[in-house]
């Protein structure tokens, strides 16, 4: 049997597994959010969402449109606030960020705020919201972005939320917490990872039927292709089944591919 | 004090607590009836040129009711204090109210895209910018609200989102670790929309409290408009619940629905169809001007405009889609 | 950093960050089951030699059940955050449990007088100490619950309690102003009594919550004692309630009346006559030790402790006397 | 009619007149409190009252035993915490603080921390509590104590609680808040106020019956006598009425005298 799935739902099977059970979770608004309830309601029942407006550990009854709607909340386990959300970030309680972003570079840095010069701005986007903060917190940054030579570029038109910044021991020096940093950059072509030594991306596994080739081409920047590079595992018929019927019934992540 | 690095933009408000404290020795702690409509509210405490702040969150818990009468207003040059703004700052950039914003997270209406016009003002340059983090100004009111100067963050940090904000690196002076200290922001005026208040401003909260808890304390002056007013009795009778004490408000507008189109927990969800009716008008300038003039400039109260919005009908299905209610 | 004036006395804690992040990095999250006795918990979380705070306000809201069992495991040369303790310290006190204290408000219960054990205690010289005030230490406790090593507040300043303390003063980077920075202190162990909690430790609390919601978050280690154990369906439906959540917590003790000789808000007021014995017969030490005997060392349950103290008759009573009531 | 009443109650009724109506207070323990009652059911029915412990404007229904147990939000406005009522006073929303202290000097620094030696002390008391924390961040400080020659000292054994510290412009140079001090002290003898220039005691009225030569005397250090010093008006019938019939029934503070 041949699954069919797009490559959105490809992109949230796959990052979902790495949301580990009984582990907290800072997620964004949209496919992130998606990725957590799909952990939730496969491997990880006791995985534990935090959201930047307040909620935590709500039972999601159906896909938040904001991260501070009543969604989010939603026989939760508590309804509190920014500060005290971000401050548990900041205390070291939560494991994973789970980002998006405009644009990315080689160091996992990430733009959320213009294209092109600041003052002169081609393109004006939201700015970092909580995203710099959860990624500047939380002991493992997930991003989960399209591959394409515009997103993965040499170098990010402004740092939004920090990567490794400019590489090893910047995090550090910039005064941002001991042991943090990007984990997995999750895309519609690959998992990307980072050397421990450099700091900078690395192809750790390509999507069934992607070429090592492909995801080289579409991105902006020298990556590292290790000597073994594992296939994706594709989705499975339950992630499938749970996503499309109980995560995102009316489609509004997944008909986006 | 050794101040290690600094954001290069400026700063908009005064960060002095001697003079936030100045002001605040005046301000009336008298427990008074202090209902007004919207209109006198705006009139009173909103002039142009003042630096404004909005509680909840985008297009969830909102004011409403406040915004539109700002708009009808015809304020000017006001500033603004954008910390995940959705729908309020898709308002007022619609309004032409405003020339200077701090920025956490504008222009952008979450998972339902971005809005075509408060786009186009940000992208003008007619609007004076400073970048920060959501939790940076929620630490800034944090700041404020504790009577300090300013308050110490390890976000921001190493990014081009310090470089263009106003906060300055300095070292902690027990363990030398750097931090990005913000300055205190009092706002002007705040507007909350909330549950529960009485006459006098004591207010409840149900669900998540955002970063108005804070705002409410930093604020200079405090417009409620609340779902419901209650007796002053019922609030003495669950003072934990109390989250806004009267002292800190100026103004308390009855209004129900207030946070329409945006969701209000435990009573009604968002109208996705009119926001994003607001994200496809918005991109015809022609077919937006008609469209402000037919919802916010045409009408004469909130109840007109939530007639215009599909009225009654409406506002009972938005409460149907509501599914956090009461046990 | 400049610092340009500093308290002499010695920090018991380590304010680094980073250190206490790496313990939280570990602390579980799973949603478990932690029930367990007084013994179990002291056994497991409060080593000789820890740093205990205690939650409450000195005869308010304590957790009388474990501090009993703390002295009947003899517990040893314990750190203390002395934030208004009153029954509590005078408990530590009369098990010659600590040797270490922050002192905002000790000895003294207030309105009640002096403890003389607790006095010839901190007069013996035995017991190290550092001087804060009561804001002073529950900004400590913000700090570390926001997970930063400082705090900076305008008190303590120009004063001798600012020079027997830790504390310095800083400059802000925005305006001058002068401050006292306090060291953030993550407690090795709280322990806090509240109303409700459920058997994974989600906690409510009625009423004030003092500076129990910063400890909570401070803490390493967290042990609940609850007047009630409620259901976790009951937290789900009133989450806005929630103030301290499970994954902070490592132990839950369901203890009624188990603030007593404290005031339980909602439910029974303090035992005076009790409170007023012990300030009695601590001016005898023979009398003193055949008290502690009777009443802590001698009984191996808090139930047991209830009795001798009056049991149920006096219980009602105390019910009878607290004037907070449901409506 | 000659009215009899004794020295704390004659302090009590005293300090109650400068507790106008519509102002905050912040009280500590004891007296403060029945005075700031005593003041709500005369003068000041909207005078609010706030416990460091984080109670906020409670119908009072008895004297609290503590400024943190359940009376003191006893249908009250608001049950907050700590950092909520001292956050309260430090932005600048607290007219008044209220004290009592165990040595005072004439700039009105208060200690209630040791007398003797700090080290080797010859009596430890319980220290700050919240005391210096209302002195600093109110805006008029009022204390109430006894008047004697080893309380009102030259020099404080040790500086719990900041008055004007050694003189004018020095709370400005330490750093607390611009504009704050003390303001009246209350004793059984007199009310004591500052001089503008000097920041030092200055006798503002005697209470009936009592000399100025015997303030003077009880006084530890030189105070400034102006040339016109008031009588403080004894308690009306009406304050000492609420006061031993509603404030304190069981004489638990005016029996103390």
């Amino acid at each position: 049997m041949t699954r069919e799935y797009n490559k959105v739902e490809m992109m949230i099977c796959a990052s979902s597994r790495y949301l580990e059970d009984g582990k907290t979770v800072a997620v964004g608004t949209g496919a992130p959010c998606a990725t957590a309830m799909l952990a939730q309601k496969t491997a990880s029942p006791n995985l534990v969402i935090l959201f930047e407006a307040g909620g935590l550990a709500p039972a999601l009854p159906q896909m938040p449109i904001s991260v501070g709607d009543s969604r989010t909340f939603f026989r939760g386990i508590m309804a509190a606030g920014m500060v005290e959300m971000m401050t548990t970030c900041c205390r070291g309680l939560v494991d994973y960020a789970f980002l998006g972003g405009a644009q990315i570079d080689k160091y996992g840095n990430i733009n959320s705020t213009v294209i092109g010069n600041y003052k002169k701005p081609k393109v004006r986007f939201p700015g970092s919201g909580g995203a710099n903060d959860f990624a500047s917190f939380c002991w493992r940054t997930l991003i989960m972005t399209v591959h394409s030579k515009s997103r993965f570029v040499e170098k990010v038109d402004f740092v939004t939320t920090a990567g490794f910044l400019t590489g090893p021991g910047a995090r550090e020096e910039a005064g941002l917490p001991l042991g943090t940093g990007p984990y997995k950059i999750i895309t519609d072509l690959a998992v990307l990872g980072f050397d421990e030594k450099t700091k900078t991306m690395l192809i750790e596994s390509v999507h069934p039927g992607v070429e090592v080739a492909t995801v080289k081409q579409e991105t902006g920047f020298e990556l590292i292709v290790p000597d073994f590079i594992r296939k994706t595992p594709p989705p499975t018929d339950t992630e499938l089944r749970i996503l499309r019927g109980e995560v995102d019934p009316l489609r509004l992540i997944i008909g986006r591919s | 004090m050794n101040v290690l690095d600094k954001g290069i933009n400026a700063l908009f408000m005064d960060p002095e607590p001697d003079n936030a404290r100045q002001f605040f020795a005046k301000k009336s702690r008298a427990m008074t009836d202090k209902r007004m409509n919207e209109k006198d509210a705006v009139e009173r405490f909103i002039p142009d040129g003042c630096y404004l702040a909005i509680g909840g969150f985008g297009a969830n818990r909102i004011a409403t009711a406040v915004i539109h009468e700002i708009l009808r207003a015809r304020r000017k040059n006001l500033g603004f204090f954008g910390h995940t703004s959705t729908h309020d700052f898709q308002l007022l950039c619609a309004g032409q109210c405003i020339d200077r914003v701090d920025i956490a997270y504008i222009i952008g209406l979450e998972a339902r895209g971005l809005s075509p016009n408060a786009r186009r003002v940000m992208e003008s340059g007619e609007v004076q910018v400073c970048e920060w983090t959501n939790y940076a100004l929620a630490a800034r009111l944090k700041a404020a609200a504790e009577g300090v100067s300013f308050a110490i963050v390890r976000c921001m940090l190493g990014t081009d989102t310090f470089k263009m904000s106003a906060a300055r690196v300095i070292e902690c002076p027990f363990t030398g670790k750097k931090y990005a200290a913000v300055p205190a922001v009092w706002p002007d005026v705040a507007i909350i929309h909330v549950h529960h208040a009485d006459i006098y401003g004591n207010c409840q909260i149900r669900g998540i409290s955002i970063a108005d808890l804070e705002l409410a304390r930093a604020a200079k002056h405090v417009i409620i408009t609340a779902e419901r007013l209650i007796d002053n009795t019922a609030i003495r009778m669950r003072p934990t619940q109390t989250v806004i004490p009267f002292y800190l408000v100026d103004a308390v507008i009855e209004v129900p629905f207030g946070s329409y189109p945006g969701n209000m927990p435990y009573l009604y969800y968002s109208d996705e169809d009119h926001l994003a009716q607001w994200l496809t008008v918005e991109k015809d300038p022609q077919e937006f001007k008609k469209f402000l003039d037919h919802y916010i400039y045409g009408v004469s109260s909130f109840e007109q405009y939530l007639e215009r919005c599909g009225g009654l009908a409406k506002l009972k299905q938005l409460q149907k889609l509501e599914t956090l209610v009461d046990s």
